[in-house]
């Protein structure tokens, strides 16, 4: 096909459509499938003042909290499965008050990816009606009022109009007290930039994730700007052959970067699984900033690419996390 | 609930996980988060329940689950499932009465309050937090659309609270009003199961009480670790795990002890 | 598993979930994956008052509009392909007023499903704004409120209340005259049973749609009861090695139908292609209601069962509509 | 616009499809329904723009299109495809602007007004029809949401009216309204292609004119089968189909000639 050419180098991909200060989502969820490689070179760029969207980004999202990277954030959930019941470095940045923090669960951000990139201005939902997440904003309404990045509001509860008050049998006029039913608009997010890592992509973009996709899809249709790192790059009409296995279409995809274990410490199904010594051993050593500075001095701004991080992170031990081809994860890693 | 007439020792997480197991039937769809959570769902299916289909908020749904997942997103989770989905959709068959109606859902959560509310956001005031945990994940939305939550907690009178720092999802009585005034269609939780004994809710005041206390445990210790007026007086002892089931848990279910540990 | 026992015959699946008056949705697009079979088995059991929800049903909805099973349609498109530019009984049946029509949009009856399908009461778009489709109702407003098995609005026009007034260095306040950007609301669709046929299944209800998915998988999950009838039916576990390309678990199912050709007159990807061929005639054939009747009497009604039609309908014919396997399509059909 | 300089016989369906053809490039994402307009954005891929993306509203994206299909869901849709998606996701695609700013949306209609507003769905009263046509199918969501829309009509004066009997399709002013009033993101039709000639719209009035009269077709008789005031002022005499391009869509687009017979 005569398409552009889409096929960047990591680096070149991060420098052109991660800007400072821009809205940014990356793919995966806690310890399985996050665009690592993308996140280390969003770090070694020293690119700060992102405001990042997450459901559940385990491993990317307190990497980019310890280097301080991001100055908000929109979550649902900051636990990275056994290894953090609460991400070390973002649980610190909060205390400390270095990223203001706005509260959604796990359905809502996902609702509001599916908005974006359903060009809708939101969607509903029943879920948090009665709880604080409605009532507890995080971005105040002078600063969304002065930022048209934010939208007017966190959230906003109506009135259902398709509510039927009354009973079948009844008269609606005659149950005047009948004050209908609630329910929950959340607004969409569009990112600036969405970054997601995929098993395979072909040139003209196509993108093909195994095993489950979590939100990336919606994150990656939102986006303004997509960026693709894929373990294998296959030649045009490859993944025509499966059509039903191929999530994103070629006309969405602003960037194809080749990045073999881009997903590493996290896991990538069929792959390799994730590195629990490696998570253990980064749990351990950035409890405090310092530590945090130092991991990102000697193992990210410290390796060229994402090659010589995984070098250095586990060398030889990477041979262990090899994925077993029927299961999709490894049998021989000591969890 | 089964009868395990034989004891044997064991520990008190052992117990916690054979009692929520004990709650699920081979009718019902059980959706869980990580850690204990998980353990249950799948020892449920191990021990008592081999035709329960487990899912998770990841997207996975009925899988081997060959090997203990470590996290909802882990990729054994996915080994042989029987469909894919993503998380709008898995959190759509909560929120669609014709399947959330027949979900069991497994969460814990860092405070309690006597209504069952939960707490896994924050202590401090939102803004400036003193202690931040991780969120709601799929918790809130699970606690307002299924129809029977079991909730783990460890009885820590820190955790039993009259009053939460945050409300992350609902309980029988979010907020002073009932379920139905804040437009939640389904139940709040059906049990609180601690390492101590476990609770449920009064139907008509929506308030906490005891209702087993788990062999060698007495209840006036419980109510003292709640940091609430408990009432015990309906409080039997409950059974023991049968010594099959510990085995199964011990030797199929977490062999390597990743979360029995 | 110790799953109930979902395995029905195509009789016993129709008298038990399809009742009469109630409201049906079947799966399949124009001249594709039609439940055909199932459609054909309601004529047969002469189940009428039905109140059908389709986005593009051509051949499925042109035989029940024939038929005269369905009293209510919500439709977006009732064409049939090259071969009916408007379906025939259906354009007779709404011109004699036999039935009362409801028009939407395709994206908008999908939208009406998946709202169903997530237990949500409505979903916003900006579709058919401006157009005669908010104000043209085919069910009145005292129809709504006195059949509460119908929304109690067609949709409903709103304001965005996320749509940010005025420029971004503006005070909102000085723009008094911004009214906003409307919205259309529409209401969900939860059917009383949902048909769709698939190519396989297993005993447990696992789903497994080859090529195109078009509305399916929200019709299925919408609907309180949901009958699939399949090509094949597999072992238990064999669907589980290939999860991504099964749609539908198997909590949703109530009836597994095993109905081979069960699409036919219309194609099933993989398996067989439309008949061209019995799609003239029957254009030809069912021109007025004596045409239908007379069709029906014999083809459907006379025939015992869908193999029973398939025979005097197509004959030794169907070896030429057998898919090619590379395609997916008859390569040696006559169109 | 292809300069394609020699001629020879050829129908006005011909005529009509590479007037379309010739409209679309190789960074566009064409969205089309049945018949004409799916053989138009065939046509386009073999003959000048092979990097562009075919997509139906059945959830195909960039198929082979080895065979022409005969029907949006047609199986020929489905083969060798880069993607499939549902319904929804089609024409999500549409809605957001990312996408449904590159998309060149081909449809037909039963009538159409000075504006270009189309109806597709009926004649008569709605509830009292006199005529009943297919319905909007996806054509109201193109007409809504994409910038680029081309609509294929024949020329007949009970098509091309003054006032519809149903506004099924937006065109430049809905009801009087402009389409940023009505709501309406994206741009009203790019063009109207019909058997005798091509009618654009005036940026300013929003009304419907004559911009090409095919070879062999006065402006007068154009004007003559229009139930409006056409201003044919402008039109210049469109380029014959070219040698090369009626060769390929005889032998490749469409050889067994299932649209163009």
């Amino acid at each position: 096909m005569t398409s552009p050419n889409k096929i960047y180098t990591l680096s070149a991909a991060i420098r052109e459509f991660v800007l400072p200060g821009c809205h940014i989502s990356i793919g995966g969820f806690t310890l399985n499938r996050n665009p690592m490689a993308a996140v280390h070179e969003i770090i070694r760029q020293k690119i700060t003042g992102l405001h990042l969207y997450a459901h559940s980004n385990g491993q990317g999202l307190d990497e980019l909290a310890g280097s301080g990277s991001i100055d908000r954030l929109d979550i649902a959930y900051s636990g990275n499965g056994r290894y953090a019941p609460t991400c070390i470095n973002f649980k610190r940045a909060v205390r400390d008050n270095q990223i203001l923090v706005e509260d959604y669960t796990n359905f809502q951000m996902a609702l509001r990816f599916m908005a974006g990139a359903m060009g809708l201005p939101f969607m509903p939902t029943y879920s948090s009606l009665g709880t604080d997440i409605p009532d507890k904003w995080g971005y105040g309404r002078d600063l969304r009022q002065s930022d048209p990045t934010l939208p007017v509001h966190k959230l906003v509860t109506m009135d259902n109009p398709f509510f039927r008050t009354g009973s079948p049998e009844s008269h609606p006029e005659e149950d005047p007290g009948d004050t209908g039913e609630p329910i929950v608009l959340l607004p969409a997010i569009t990112p600036d930039v969405t970054i997601i890592h995929a098993q395979a992509a072909d040139p003209a973009g196509t993108v093909r994730i195994d095993g489950l996709t979590f939100s990336d899809v919606e994150q990656a249709k939102a986006a303004r700007r997509l960026i693709v790192t894929c373990e294998t790059l296959v030649d045009p009409g490859a993944l025509n052959h499966a059509p039903q296995n191929n999530q994103i279409p070629g006309f969405c995809v602003d960037a194809v970067v080749v990045q073999p274990f881009g997903a590493y410490p996290t896991a990538c199904y069929g792959q390799y699984d994730y590195d629990p010594e490696f998570l253990d051993w980064y749990g351990k050593q950035t409890t405090d900033q310092d530590g945090f500075d130092a991991y990102a001095g000697e193992y990210i701004r410290g390796c060229a690419d994402h090659a010589g991080f995984i070098e250095k992170a586990c060398g030889k031990r990477f041979d262990t996390l090899m994925a077993d081809p029927e299961t999709g994860y490894s049998l021989e890693v000591k969890r | 609930m089964a009868s395990d007439a034989q004891s044997c020792a064991y520990s008190a997480k052992e117990m916690m996980v054979i009692s929520a197991a004990r709650m699920i039937t081979d009718q019902d769809i059980v959706f869980c988060g990580t850690g204990i959570s998980m353990l249950a769902a799948v020892a449920a299916k191990h021990i008592y329940a081999p035709g329960a289909v487990v899912f998770f908020e990841s997207g996975a749904i009925d899988a081997k689950l060959a090997h203990l997942p470590l996290a909802v997103s882990d990729s054994r989770v996915m080994y042989g499932a029987a469909a894919f989905c993503s998380l709008v959709e898995a959190f759509s068959f909560m929120q669609n009465p014709k399947t959330g109606d027949r979900i069991v859902g497994i969460i814990g959560a860092a405070q309690i309050d006597p209504f069952g509310n939960l707490n896994s956001t924050m202590i401090g005031d939102y803004g400036r937090v003193r202690a931040r945990f991780p969120g709601s994940g799929g918790a809130c939305d699970l606690a307002s659309f299924v129809n029977t939550v079991l909730v783990f907690m460890k009885l820590e009178k820190r955790k039993f609270v009259e009053r939460l720092d945050y409300l992350t999802s609902p309980g029988w009585q979010p907020k002073g009003k009932s379920r139905e005034e804040a437009g939640l269609r389904a139940r709040g939780p059906a049990a609180v199961i601690t390492d101590m004994g476990i609770m449920k809710f009064d139907r008509v005041t929506c308030q906490m009480y005891l209702d087993r206390y788990f062999p060698g445990v007495v209840p006036e210790d419980i109510k003292s670790r709640v940091g609430f007026d408990l009432d015990v007086s309906r409080a039997v002892r409950a059974d023991p795990p049968g010594e099959k089931a510990l085995s199964i848990l011990r030797t199929t279910t977490d062999p390597e002890k990743l979360i029995l540990d």
